[in-house]
């Protein structure tokens, strides 16, 4: 007799067995979460002429770009930044490094300051470029440039915000049994893993993580191969685990999708993929998201450069400035699990917790 | 001159037919192909852009070539893409170790990637040659293998070192690198263009005037033929797969020895799949080589300028296609046109010369 | 005056064994995969080579490469070179997701043939009326369909799905099971009994969450193989790749022949980039989602020696590799190798009887190598596990005798007169 | 229907050609051709080579079309655009290069384009095994044709245009390839369906064979009909003059240039089938002196090929040694085999002899790459690979239009004279000439047969493999006969006849004294094989 398959969960993954966490004391919430809400003065940015120059993907990823895209949107509503005086371009796949150039050199001659290098990818192409255009600002996503004193590095504590997914995962797993499936095995993704690991570890001493990346680095096509990434995390599944922290970009749609099937969980990465329009179809899956604030650090060095007061930046934007972060939509995280969160949150500020970025 | 027209007017109506191809599309997603192409044409003046092209076309003459040292005896490397990412890999790797007088360790960078190249090559053309493996299977395997590899290579517990959120190996010193030709804002003409172009002669001499030339080509037009000529086609097989993995090693030189001094996440890949394009477009000839690598290059480059007037780059990617697809088909068609021409001509002939035979 | 010939003295010509006919082959060689792997699975103790998830998995992932792969067949069987399918495969994913929106899962997949189709038509024109050579036709496909399909997709998915690279999500089909027979089998493999529970796992993964697209593929295959070698049709196609001069002084229409075929190669992988899009993970069109899967395509075909069932064996092997290392990573893998080695031993003992000492001693020499490895190691270096498909591709094709036969006139131009 | 009128009273003729001209860049292959050939009649074309008799035979097949000039059928003017027009009006042709798949079954090579008579099934087949008996070809329809000898191919050709009911049937050079048992088959075949009504347009080199068989001939020089003769009463030497306006040759070399002094002495030799089940050369031991020409008899497939291509070192031999004036070839390949002094005419010009697309100087270097005058060190001399092309075309008198066409613009008969010439170069010490004058017409074939001589009487040791046993006994002064991989008989060639040759060929016997079976008696090898 052959059935259609009812919606999902028919064939939950019946191997490993295993009862929920016990759980390490989870440290107690501090009275007040003290956000360090963005000051309400108001900045007035409309005499600056915007470049963006962005990774593979550009606006419209459903990931990091489109994130700092959402700053520069930002900046345009509150800051009076003239739409026209912005530009967008974005990177092709298999590019060299001389396009890269050229890109921002183009921006820069035509008088955008400031420009900002959304991506690690430009890290080498600014060290040539920024030399040469020395009045010029620029912002750089996810990397430094050493010696080059006009370009301003916007870096995120990736791995902090992980650790609380890590804390998540191990709090919903019923089986105290958690996965990592990440797209492409870099350095920038290895700090996602290790947070992730240290932080179900520390709230769950005996949970099991399963870790897997889609493809080694050098080959990024880790990154949209949703497929693959609905494979890798079906075997995570099928293993025992049941909450999985995907970090994979366009793969990503497969974990959730995988989770899906199998009445499994997962936890999304860099905006709050609840609401994002592409997994709609699998977002009751989603506990939460592992917020990477591209948008906050773009708008915010937006308004640094328009006060000329690019000292004031953070160093690094991590969970201390809310540069990283969580999301609730979906109300899967109770008052309680938000408590131990911001508990756990709160040492990691104090610098009780020192989170690895390298697994 | 009819033997050079029919050279060059087929990639001349190529150009034109792509252009209107591309401009139609322009049309419908309501730009105007006018200024697109002349941002195109502009762009070239601008900043570095020359320069880049002319950096770019070598790195596509390089790659070209390495492909079509198989094609001349009809194997199929695909597999120059992989080649080229173990020999940089390798190269950078054994380049950031050592410690050598300039020149020498330039030297030595060079031939390492040579032969790390001609030693990835050598697997699938060992797997022919002893067990009959078809290259083309072979070759894409081992493509994937050679991501693997590089990956591994540059891990942090292998060769590898953490920069900020890049990974790559170590830095190689001055000593190893290949100086430019600096044109100021101009940008920096690669050393190793020069090669490139030794390269294309050494090509050219191989072919033409070289017994192994000779037998390579033998080989290509008629493997039974070479054999009963005393050609050995096994070892055929395998010296022109190992120089072409020889030389595929060298593509990533340029970029290496003259402005990147290191392998990292960074690395252009997917130089050998247009090499395979610009191969057959230049027909195997190094002079075609280089002016469909330069074609190539001028694209690739003068494409970024499509941004800034809005229209999606995609186009330059389509014409790259339209223009290998249709230099073909004109080349086929004007070989018809002149064959039907040649008839007419004999035909003519036999009329006044009729009566005597 | 006539001598009578009673025996030919034609040297070659002397009959060959070949009585075991092909689909025997096949069932023995399918026998043979699984005890091999059953075997490997009871020594190193990993269930996992033969659970029913795998299968599925491979399955999953052996679809898309198994319609490139028919493509290919279809277009080398006629004598035309395809290495343009990836580009096609392309424009079916476009096509696919276009019409998937829209109109539901039937609809893209019409939809990826006919894109599928366009390219092949393309590929047809240029190959077969105007004599392009096919590779470099099939290259310029490959960047005219990843040309096209960006440039579309700007066009007409940024406006609704606000990112230039992907599509809205598409409907899926629904999925079905053999429900009764699927339970059975799962009480089988969860016993964990030699042999029995490898068979029962593998066979539940055959019949549990198909899709009608998997069915669709999996009919296409004898269907090709009913088309190709037993329809006048598929003799007249055959021999235009075999001899199109033959064909031609017998009133084939080459070019037609050669057309079809093209075109249905087209439309094949096109049907494999639906695949991809309708995969339950995907849902949408997404730039650069084929991956290279047209090139892996081609290479199952060429594995399967130009044949259905060999190209089913290539496929197959590429998804259960790739399957395998996504879904249990380096030690599984490991197990792999083990397998290897027991198949070298295999191959050891049959050189013996064989009296072929030097083949014999080379496979004993790299079957050492490898279990050297395997009781070295604990896992291989993830870098590699990613590539598992590619090395199990390699070294079967290293091991097996290579009797691969391509179409005679395959690649080559053909213009009558 | 009205047009007829005039001829109702007559059967018009089966096939009419008036005025046919093709041009093809730089040639005009026929031009103003007229031909007519009655029903029921043997009609044969005789010409040299390139003279345009296949491309005419091309023409009224529908294989191309021809530039002027209409074709008649059975009194109807006709046009056809695809040979399926051609096959449609009952006209049907045997090739001279064989039009078969050879990965396809007989069965399908015989069905195909013709499936709508029976099918491609079990009726087709048999239909097939119907039709079998009347070109005495008996081999299963399921066999693979690639597993085919070439008489076989032939016959699965004939069969080919039995199965679709052809009444026309085109011959060309049918008997190139066959022995002469073989012929009087195929000409028992042909008388045989004549009875019946069938016609035939047969063309052949072979004029003797053209005076057996046909009814008329038509003679065709530089592609116009120069007139027609009848066989009944023309000789041989007559029609070769018409053809090419040049005396007969004969390739009789009477007087003795053999001396003592061994060239070539293979010993033991063998070879097994790749897959190691059976001998294809079983302990072959050949000696050729200087000066000398063994002849090698032999019906095709019984390792003539396979001899030739292991002494020359491309195929690897199991066992044995082949020396060359003291000199161990052996362990050598074929590039230093050639080196030693080896010239090979190959059976097979365009696979083994030629590059085809390029042009005939660079085909002078094909073998001789490591030698003056084409190449210097590891660098080609293409001058000297160019004038010495021009003394090879002056010398063989290759009729082409410069050596800067490619070879494939030669006809066949031109190309051979290449490779000749060719192989005469560079002072061979033994000459390996497989077939040196296949397909080739009258002319030339005198023209490579006093080069061979002359070179003989200057030392060279010749070894000559031919189907054509007038050839062979004419020019050889020791003949073998192989069978079976195996050296079974020794000819006199002074008194053997191609009879006698033959029945010795096709392992029947020897019927004459002057056929000596060797030391290893051949009934042994039949046992043997038997065993196997
Ligand atoms: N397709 C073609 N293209 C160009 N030239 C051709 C073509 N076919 C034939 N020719 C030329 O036409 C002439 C006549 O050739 P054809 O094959 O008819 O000669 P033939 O009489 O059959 O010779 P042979 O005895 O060698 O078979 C030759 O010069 C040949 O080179
Ligand atoms: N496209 C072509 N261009 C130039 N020459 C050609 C072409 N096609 C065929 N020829 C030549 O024309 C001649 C006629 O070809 P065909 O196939 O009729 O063989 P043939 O005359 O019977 O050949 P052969 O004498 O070698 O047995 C051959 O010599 C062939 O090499
Ligand atoms: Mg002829
Ligand atoms: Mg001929």
């Amino acid at each position: 007799a052959c059935a259609k398959d009812s919606g999902g969960g028919s064939n939950n993954g019946s191997a490993g067995t295993g009862a929920a966490c016990e759980f390490a004391e989870a440290p107690s919430a501090p009275a007040t979460s003290n956000t360090s809400a963005a000051n309400g003065d108001k900045v007035d940015a409309s005499a600056l002429k915007i470049g963006l120059a962005y990774d593979i993907g550009g606006r419209g990823d459903a990931s990091f770009n489109d994130s700092a895209a959402a700053g520069l949107d930002k900046a345009i509503a509150d800051m009076g930044v003239k739409k026209e005086n912005t530009r967008e371009l974005s990177a092709a796949p298999n590019e060299d490094e001389s396009a890269k150039q050229t890109r921002l050199r183009q921006l820069a001659s035509e008088g955008f300051n400031p420009i900002i290098g959304v991506g690690f990818a430009y890290a080498e192409s600014l060290k040539v470029v920024a030399p040469e255009f020395p009045n010029v600002k620029f912002g750089l996503v996810d990397s430094a440039v050493e010696g080059a004193t006009n370009v301003t590095p916007l870096l995120f504590a990736e791995q902090e915000g992980s650790f609380l997914a890590g804390v998540i995962a191990a709090y919903q797993s019923k089986k105290c049994h958690v996965g990592f499936v990440g797209g492409v095995e870099i350095p920038l993704i290895q700090k996602f893993e290790a947070g992730y690991v240290q932080g179900a570890t520390t709230a769950a001493p005996k949970v099991k993580v399963e870790k897997k990346y889609i493809t080694p680095a050098g080959d990024f096509t880790g990154f949209q191969d949703a497929p693959k990434g609905q494979e890798a995390a079906k075997g995570q599944i099928d293993k025992g685990a049941d909450v999985i922290y995907q970090a994979a970009g366009a793969s990503g749609k497969g974990i959730f999708s995988a989770a899906k099937q199998a009445n499994a969980l997962a936890i999304g990465v860099d905006s709050d993929q609840y609401n994002q329009a592409t997994v709609a179809d699998t977002k009751d899956v989603i506990v939460s998201s592992m917020l990477k604030r591209v948008d906050v650090a773009v708008y915010n060095f937006v308004k640094a450069v328009a006060k000329n007061d690019l000292a004031s930046l953070p160093k690094v934007f991590d969970l201390k400035v809310n540069g990283v972060g969580y999301s609730t939509s979906g109300g899967k995280i109770d008052a309680k699990l938000q408590g131990i969160l911001e508990g756990y949150k709160a040492q990691i500020i104090e610098g009780k917790i020192q989170v690895k970025d390298k697994p | 001159m009819g033997h050079l027209r029919g050279k060059l007017l087929p990639p001349a109506l190529a150009i034109v037919f792509s252009m209107l191809l591309c401009g139609v599309a322009l049309v419908i997603s309501g730009a105007n192909p006018l200024s697109a192409f002349g941002a195109m044409v502009t762009q070239v003046g601008k900043g570095s852009t020359l320069v880049d092209i002319v950096n770019s076309t070598g790195i596509y003459y390089i790659a070209a070539l390495a492909v079509a040292i198989g094609f001349q005896m009809n194997l199929f490397n695909i597999g120059v893409e992989g080649q080229y990412r173990v020999a940089a890999v390798i190269a950078a790797v054994v380049g950031g170790s050592i410690a050598l007088p300039p020149g020498i360790h330039t030297l030595v960078i060079i031939v390492v990637a040579a032969l790390a190249g001609a030693a990835w090559a050598a697997i699938p053309a060992i797997l022919k040659v002893t067990r009959g493996v078809n290259e083309v299977i072979s070759t894409i395997m081992m493509n994937g293998l050679a991501i693997g590899l590089s990956a591994y290579l540059i891990r942090r517990d292998v060769f590898g070192e953490l920069r900020g959120n890049n990974i790559r190996t170590a830095e190689i010193p001055e000593s190893g690198w290949m100086p430019g030709i600096s044109f100021g804002g101009g940008g920096t003409m690669f050393g190793f263009i020069f090669v490139a172009i030794a390269l294309g002669v050494g090509y050219w001499v191989m072919m033409n005037k070289t017994r192994f030339g000779f037998e390579l080509r033998a080989s290509g037009e008629s493997s039974t033929a070479a054999s009963a000529g005393g050609v050995n086609a096994k070892k055929m097989v395998l010296v022109s797969m190992l120089l072409s993995g020889a030389i595929a090693g060298l593509i990533s030189l340029p970029e290496l020895l003259g402005r990147d001094h290191t392998f990292s996440l960074n690395f252009t890949a997917g130089i050998g799949f247009s090499g395979i394009a610009i191969a057959l477009l230049g027909r195997n000839h190094p002079g075609g080589i280089a002016f469909g690598a330069l074609l190539w290059a001028f694209l690739d480059k003068s494409g970024l300028a499509l941004d800034n007037v809005g229209v999606p780059r995609e186009i330059v990617t389509i014409m790259q296609g339209s223009i290998v697809l249709s230099v073909v088909v004109a080349y086929e068609v004007v070989r018809r046109f002149e064959l039907a021409a040649e008839q007419r001509r004999v035909g003519r002939e036999l009329g006044t010369v009729g009566g005597a035979a | 005056m006539i001598t009578t010939m009673e025996e030919k003295p034609h040297v070659p010509a002397a009959p060959r064994k070949r009585k075991i006919p092909g689909w025997a082959v096949g069932v023995l060689g399918v026998a043979g995969a699984i005890v091999l792997l059953s075997t490997t699975s009871y020594m190193t103790g990993f269930p996992q080579l033969t659970s029913s998830g795998t299968t599925q998995t491979a399955v999953r992932l052996a679809l898309p490469i198994l319609l490139a792969g028919l493509g290919g067949l279809w277009a080398e069987r006629a004598g035309v070179v395809n290495i343009g399918l990836e580009g096609m495969m392309i424009m079916g994913t476009w096509g696919a997701a276009w019409a998937g929106y829209q109109w539901g899962p039937w609809a893209a997949v019409v939809a990826a043939v006919v894109f599928g189709a366009l390219g092949g038509l393309l590929h047809a024109i240029a190959t077969v009326t105007f004599g392009v050579n096919h590779i470099v036709s099939g290259v310029a496909i490959n960047l005219l369909g990843a040309g096209l399909t960006k440039y579309l997709s700007t066009l007409i998915f940024l406006p609704l799905s606000n990112n230039p690279r992907q599509s809205p999500p598409v409907t899926p089909f629904d999925t079905y099971s053999a429900a009764g027979f699927a339970d059975w089998l799962g009480e089988l493999e969860a016993g964990q009994r030699v042999f029995i529970s490898d068979v029962a796992g593998i066979l539940r993964g055959l019949v549990t969450g198909v899709s009608p697209l998997t069915m669709l593929a999996i009919l296409l295959l004898p269907l090709s193989y009913y088309l190709l070698w037993r329809t006048r049709f598929g003799l007249r196609l055959r021999s235009v790749g075999e001899n199109p001069h033959a064909a031609d002084s017998l009133g084939v229409k080459v070019y037609f022949h050669k057309y079809v075929a093209v075109i249905v190669s087209g439309g094949l992988a096109g049907l494999g980039g639906a695949a991809l899009v309708l995969n339950p993970g995907q849902l949408s069109y997404l730039e650069g989602q084929t991956g290279g899967r047209g090139y892996i395509g081609l290479a199952a075909m060429i594995f399967g020696n130009w044949r259905p069932g060999g190209l089913l064996g290539g496929a197959a092997l590429f998804g259960y590799a790739d399957g395998l290392q996504l879904r249990s990573g380096g030690e599984t893998v490991l197990g792999l190798v083990y397998g290897v080695v027991i198949l070298l031993g295999v191959i050891v003992v049959w050189q013996l009887v064989r009296r072929k000492w030097f083949s014999a001693a080379a496979a004993i020499v790299v079957a050492v190598l490898l279990y050297l490895l395997y009781v070295s190691l604990d896992e291989i270096p993830s870098e590699f596990v990613s590539y598992a498909p590619h090395m199990v591709t390699l070294a079967v094709l290293a091991v097996a005798s290579q009797r691969l036969r391509m179409p005679a006139a395959d690649g080559l131009v053909y213009r009558r007169g | 229907m009205s047009s007829s009128t005039s001829a109702r009273t007559d059967d018009p003729p089966a096939v009419v050609l008036t005025g046919i001209t093709k041009r093809f860049p730089g040639v005009v292959a026929n031009s103003d051709v007229h031909l007519t050939v009655r029903r029921g009649e043997v009609h044969a074309l005789c010409g040299e080579n390139g003279a345009g008799k296949s491309t005419l035979m091309k023409i009224l097949y529908g294989m191309q079309p021809p530039d002027e000039g209409t074709i008649e059928v059975n009194g109807e003017q006709v046009r056809f655009r695809t040979p399926s027009d051609a096959i449609k009006a009952g006209i049907g042709m045997v090739h001279q290069h064989f039009m078969l798949a050879d990965n396809l079954t007989v069965q399908e090579n015989v069905v195909l384009g013709a499936e709508a008579l029976h099918g491609i099934g079990q009726k087709a087949r048999k239909r097939i095994i119907e039709l079998s008996g009347k070109t005495g070809l008996n081999v299963d329809p399921g066999v693979l044709v690639e597993q085919l000898g070439v008489a076989d191919r032939q016959r699965v050709e004939i069969l080919k245009v039995l199965y679709r009911g052809a009444k026309v049937i085109i011959l060309d050079e049918p008997t190139a390839v066959l022995v002469p048992q073989e012929v009087n088959e195929l000409f028992d075949t042909v008388r045989g369906m004549q009875e019946q009504g069938y016609t035939f347009l047969f063309i052949s080199h072979k004029l003797d064979e053209v005076r057996a068989i046909a009814d008329s001939v038509t003679v065709i020089r530089r592609g116009t009909t120069v007139g027609s003769a009848d066989p009944k009463t023309v000789s041989s030497r007559q029609l070769a003059e018409m053809m090419v306006g040049s005396e007969l040759p004969s390739p009789e070399t009477r007087e003795s240039t053999v001396t003592d002094k061994v060239v070539l002495d293979v010993r033991g030799l063998k070879l097994m089938t790749p897959d190691g089940s059976r001998p294809i050369l079983d302990d072959v031991d050949l000696v050729v002196r200087s000066g000398e020409v063994v002849g090698i008899a032999g019906v095709e497939g019984n390792g003539q090929t396979e001899l030739v291509e292991t002494v020359m070192g491309m195929r690897k031999a199991g066992s044995g040694t082949i020396t060359l004036l003291d000199a161990d070839l052996t362990k050598l390949g074929t590039l230093a085999r050639r080196e030693a002094g080896i010239g090979y005419v190959p059976e097979d010009r365009h696979r083994h002899g030629l590059l085809l697309t390029q042009p005939l100087w660079y085909n002078r270097i094909l073998g001789y790459q490591t030698r003056k005058p084409t190449s210097k060190g590891i660098w080609l001399d293409t001058d000297g690979a160019k004038k010495d092309t021009e003394r090879i075309v002056a010398d063989f008198d290759v009729r082409t239009p410069g050596i800067d066409v490619p070879a494939a613009a030669l006809s066949g008969g031109n190309q051979q004279k290449l490779v000749v010439g060719r192989e005469l170069s560079g002072d061979p010490k033994l000459l390996i000439a497989s077939h040196p004058t296949r397909g080739v017409d009258v002319g030339a074939q005198a023209l490579i047969w006093d080069e061979i001589k002359r070179a003989r009487a200057a030392g060279l040791a010749v070894l000559l493999i031919s189907a054509d046993l007038d050839e062979l006994i004419g020019l050889s002064d020791t003949i073998k006969v192989m069978l079976r991989g195996r050296l079974v008989a020794d000819a006199d060639p002074n008194t053997v006849t191609p009879e006698d040759l033959g029945s010795a060929m096709t392992g029947a016997g020897a019927t004459s004294a002057s056929v000596q079976e060797t030391g290893t008696a051949h009934g042994t090898a039949v046992v043997e094989e038997g065993a196997n």
